[in-house]
């Protein structure tokens, strides 16, 4: 039992430290592209991290099935939801930080120019 | 500190109830004025849920082993209260549509104008 | 556990608030619903870890409906664009 | 530990209030709005009403901000700059504010147990629900069987609120039943919408959505024994329906559940609630008294709560669906126009 106890806590923290990585990408990210692949990358190892670490604390009963359905469901859903927004971003006309760069060096290529 | 404690609860529902207050009086946009009342209206349900709320209690769910439960009058009737909300706002929102269409916006000021025009 | 378990409740907490703290403060619209989809995500998990806190695990029903609900909220905000023009 | 969250999670809802106030992005301030329902279901859930969280979890953050985001569509998401002079409503709010802060001073504090809404009914509904009405979930038996006529009034004011709604944003109907040609939508219009390009959402919609209703089936049957019941089970199902017209259009999700048929099932919910009323009353008890409708009380009991939170549930489904349903059609006919 305690052997169980010590691997779900490393799950969790492990699990925890990952959902802090994922926020401070959220922040520290140069671009929305960027902060997307922080965010959802580390959203789904969090999830896996986490909900595996409770589900050692469980015995075999509802609550373990009720564990894997939030699993499966956040596995589903959760990059679905990013994929969707970066997909919309990109049709919103949203650039990436290469392509602003690219377009500004155009700009002032063309301002030299002139 | 526990006195702070005791009341913090009930000082936050304030300061929600008055931000809700001020949203719906002082906001000119109507759809805003709905999220402003809906702001208002959880703040209710805040007060009620800390009012039903026993400390060492836990969910009035009958389990083994426990003895001390929340009360759970409050709960009731806060869970009719949520879905009556969401129809109540429901309306509202349909009457802001037909409010658009009949004077092509929804600023309080502009429409309030209109009317004074007529 | 119970003091592993609220070392997570606060983490997870604060990684709740930096969400929170995207979603107030955005440089563009996509920002404001990556913070808001993280921030559901995060809420999912703290049900859940808040369950096994209080000893009480059973209410993990409700991290399952948040992990559908937030998916229907999330496509909602993306079909509104296709109305309006994102702009900001 | 409880205490500490509690703390965090009504400061940063008290944040997330603030924030509303100064923002002039309408749509930030849904998307704020959201936040601040998920906010308030985890503040239920840490002051143990599990049941009101479900429901919050359930409504706040599908159907308002659903239908919000509807009305935006129509009415434009950026407020107008006022010129109106905010002194006065500051004055008024902080005025009230403080009257409201003095008069917490006299409340009874927070979470003590000696405390005089403890002392009522509450502790007769703690203790003899679970032998007078036989379910373990206190919240259902108070909900349905202590307080049935109470929640009966709730269902009306629903099923009202839909009548309400429909009367102002007039029925959705499909281009078959529309007479005039040139005020209805064309099919292929209708074709158009919906995420064409999306494949990656359709798949995990359709394999969302049957999980959705799968899953509202189990709230709505096993709202006895934890959290759950009617209420939510009903928005659950109807958040599902919801998810198929935004991904597949609004003409699909009409023929897949027609406006009609919603009404008629709003009303049978209804009737199906105070025909177990009725029922009783024929078998010699009172409106509502669900120990006559069988030989053994607690068997009449667990019949009669199982009845009407169906009647409940069928209710809000066919109303939260319908009032979805008058909004899409509108946003998608000024889309057209």
């Amino acid at each position: 039992m305690l052997v169980l106890d010590i691997v779900s806590s490393i799950l969790l923290f492990a699990g925890v430290f990952f959902g802090l990585t994922g926020a401070v990408g959220l922040f520290r990210f140069p671009d929305f592209f960027t902060r997307v692949h922080a965010a959802s990358i580390t959203d789904s190892i969090a999830v896996i991290l986490i909900i595996s670490g409770l589900l050692l604390q469980t015995a075999f009963d509802l609550n373990t099935a009720k564990l894997l359905f939030i699993l499966l469901f956040l596995m589903i859903t959760s990059p679905t939801a990013s994929h969707a927004l970066a997909k919309s971003a990109r049709h919103g006309g949203l650039l990436t930080l290469g392509e602003s760069k690219q377009q500004k060096q155009q700009m002032q290529q063309k301002e030299a120019g002139q | 500190m526990s006195y702070v404690l005791d009341y913090y609860n009930y000082w936050i529902v304030v300061f929600l109830m008055m931000a809700g207050f001020y949203i719906v009086i002082s906001a000119n946009n109507l759809v805003k004025k709905i999220v402003g009342l809906n702001i208002f209206q959880t703040s209710v349900f805040m007060l009620y849920i800390t009012m039903g709320k026993v400390s060492g209690g836990t969910a009035p769910i009958l389990a083994e082993g426990v003895t001390q439960y929340s009360n759970p009058l409050p709960h009731v009737l806060i869970l009719t209260a949520i879905v009556v909300g969401v129809a109540t706002t429901a309306v509202g929102l349909s009457l802001i549509v037909r409010i658009k269409r009949a004077y092509g916006t929804v600023e309080e000021n502009e429409f309030e104008n209109k009317d004074d025009a007529i | 556990m119970t003091a592993v378990f609220s070392a997570v409740c606060i983490a997870i907490l604060v990684v709740m608030a930096l969400a929170l703290a995207r979603a107030m403060k955005a440089p563009t619209v996509y920002d404001r619903i990556l913070g808001v989809n993280m921030f559901g995500t995060k809420t999912v998990l703290f049900i859940a870890v808040i369950g096994y806190l209080m000893g009480r695990p059973e209410f993990l029903d409700i991290a399952i409906v948040y992990a559908l609900i937030n998916f229907i909220g999330m496509v909602a905000v993306l079909r509104y664009f296709e109305y309006t023009a994102p702009t900001e | 530990m409880a205490v500490l969250i509690d703390l965090v999670l009504l400061a940063m809802l008290a944040i997330t209030a603030l924030r509303v106030i100064f923002l002039k992005d309408l749509f930030a301030v849904v998307m704020l709005f959201g936040i601040y329902s998920l906010l308030s279901a985890l503040i239920f859930i840490n002051l143990d009403a599990v049941d009101v969280a479900f429901t919050e979890a359930a409504v706040g953050a599908g159907i308002s901000t659903v239908l919000m985001l509807s009305t935006l569509a129509l009415t434009g998401r950026t407020e107008k700059e006022s010129r109106r002079s905010s002194v006065l409503p500051l004055l008024v709010v902080v005025a009230t504010g403080a009257a409201l802060i003095y008069g917490t001073l006299d409340m009874p504090p927070f979470g003590a147990a000696d405390n005089p809404i403890h002392q009522h009914v509450a502790p007769r509904y703690i203790e003899e629900s679970p032998k007078e009405v036989g379910m373990p979930n206190m919240v259902t038996s108070v909900l349905a069987s202590y307080r049935g006529f109470d929640t009966f009034g709730e269902t009306v004011v629903v099923f009202a609120a839909a009548i309400g709604v429909l009367s102002l944003l007039g029925v959705a109907r499909r281009r078959e039943e529309d007479g005039a040609p040139d005020s209805g939508l064309k099919e292929s219009d209708l074709k158009e919408s919906g995420f064409k390009g999306h494949k990656v959402l359709r798949v995990v919609a359709k394999l969302i959505i049957p999980l959705t209703i799968l899953f509202a089936l189990y709230v709505q049957f096993h709202g006895d024994f934890g959290p759950g019941g009617g209420f939510q089970a009903g928005v659950i199902v109807a958040a599902a329906f919801i998810l198929y017209a935004l991904v597949f259009s609004l003409s699909h999700a009409l023929r897949v559940v027609s406006p009609k048929f919603l009404q008629v099932l709003a009303s049978l919910g209804v009737l199906l609630y105070a025909s177990v009323g009725i029922y009783s009353m024929l078998k010699g008890g009172n409106f509502l008294d669900y120990n006559k409708l069988a030989a053994d009380p607690l068997a009449g009991q667990h019949y009669g709560i199982i009845i009407i939170e169906l009647g409940v549930g069928i209710t809000v489904f066919a109303v939260m669906l319908n009032i979805f349903y008058a909004f899409a059609s509108q946003v998608e006919r000024s889309n057209i126009k």
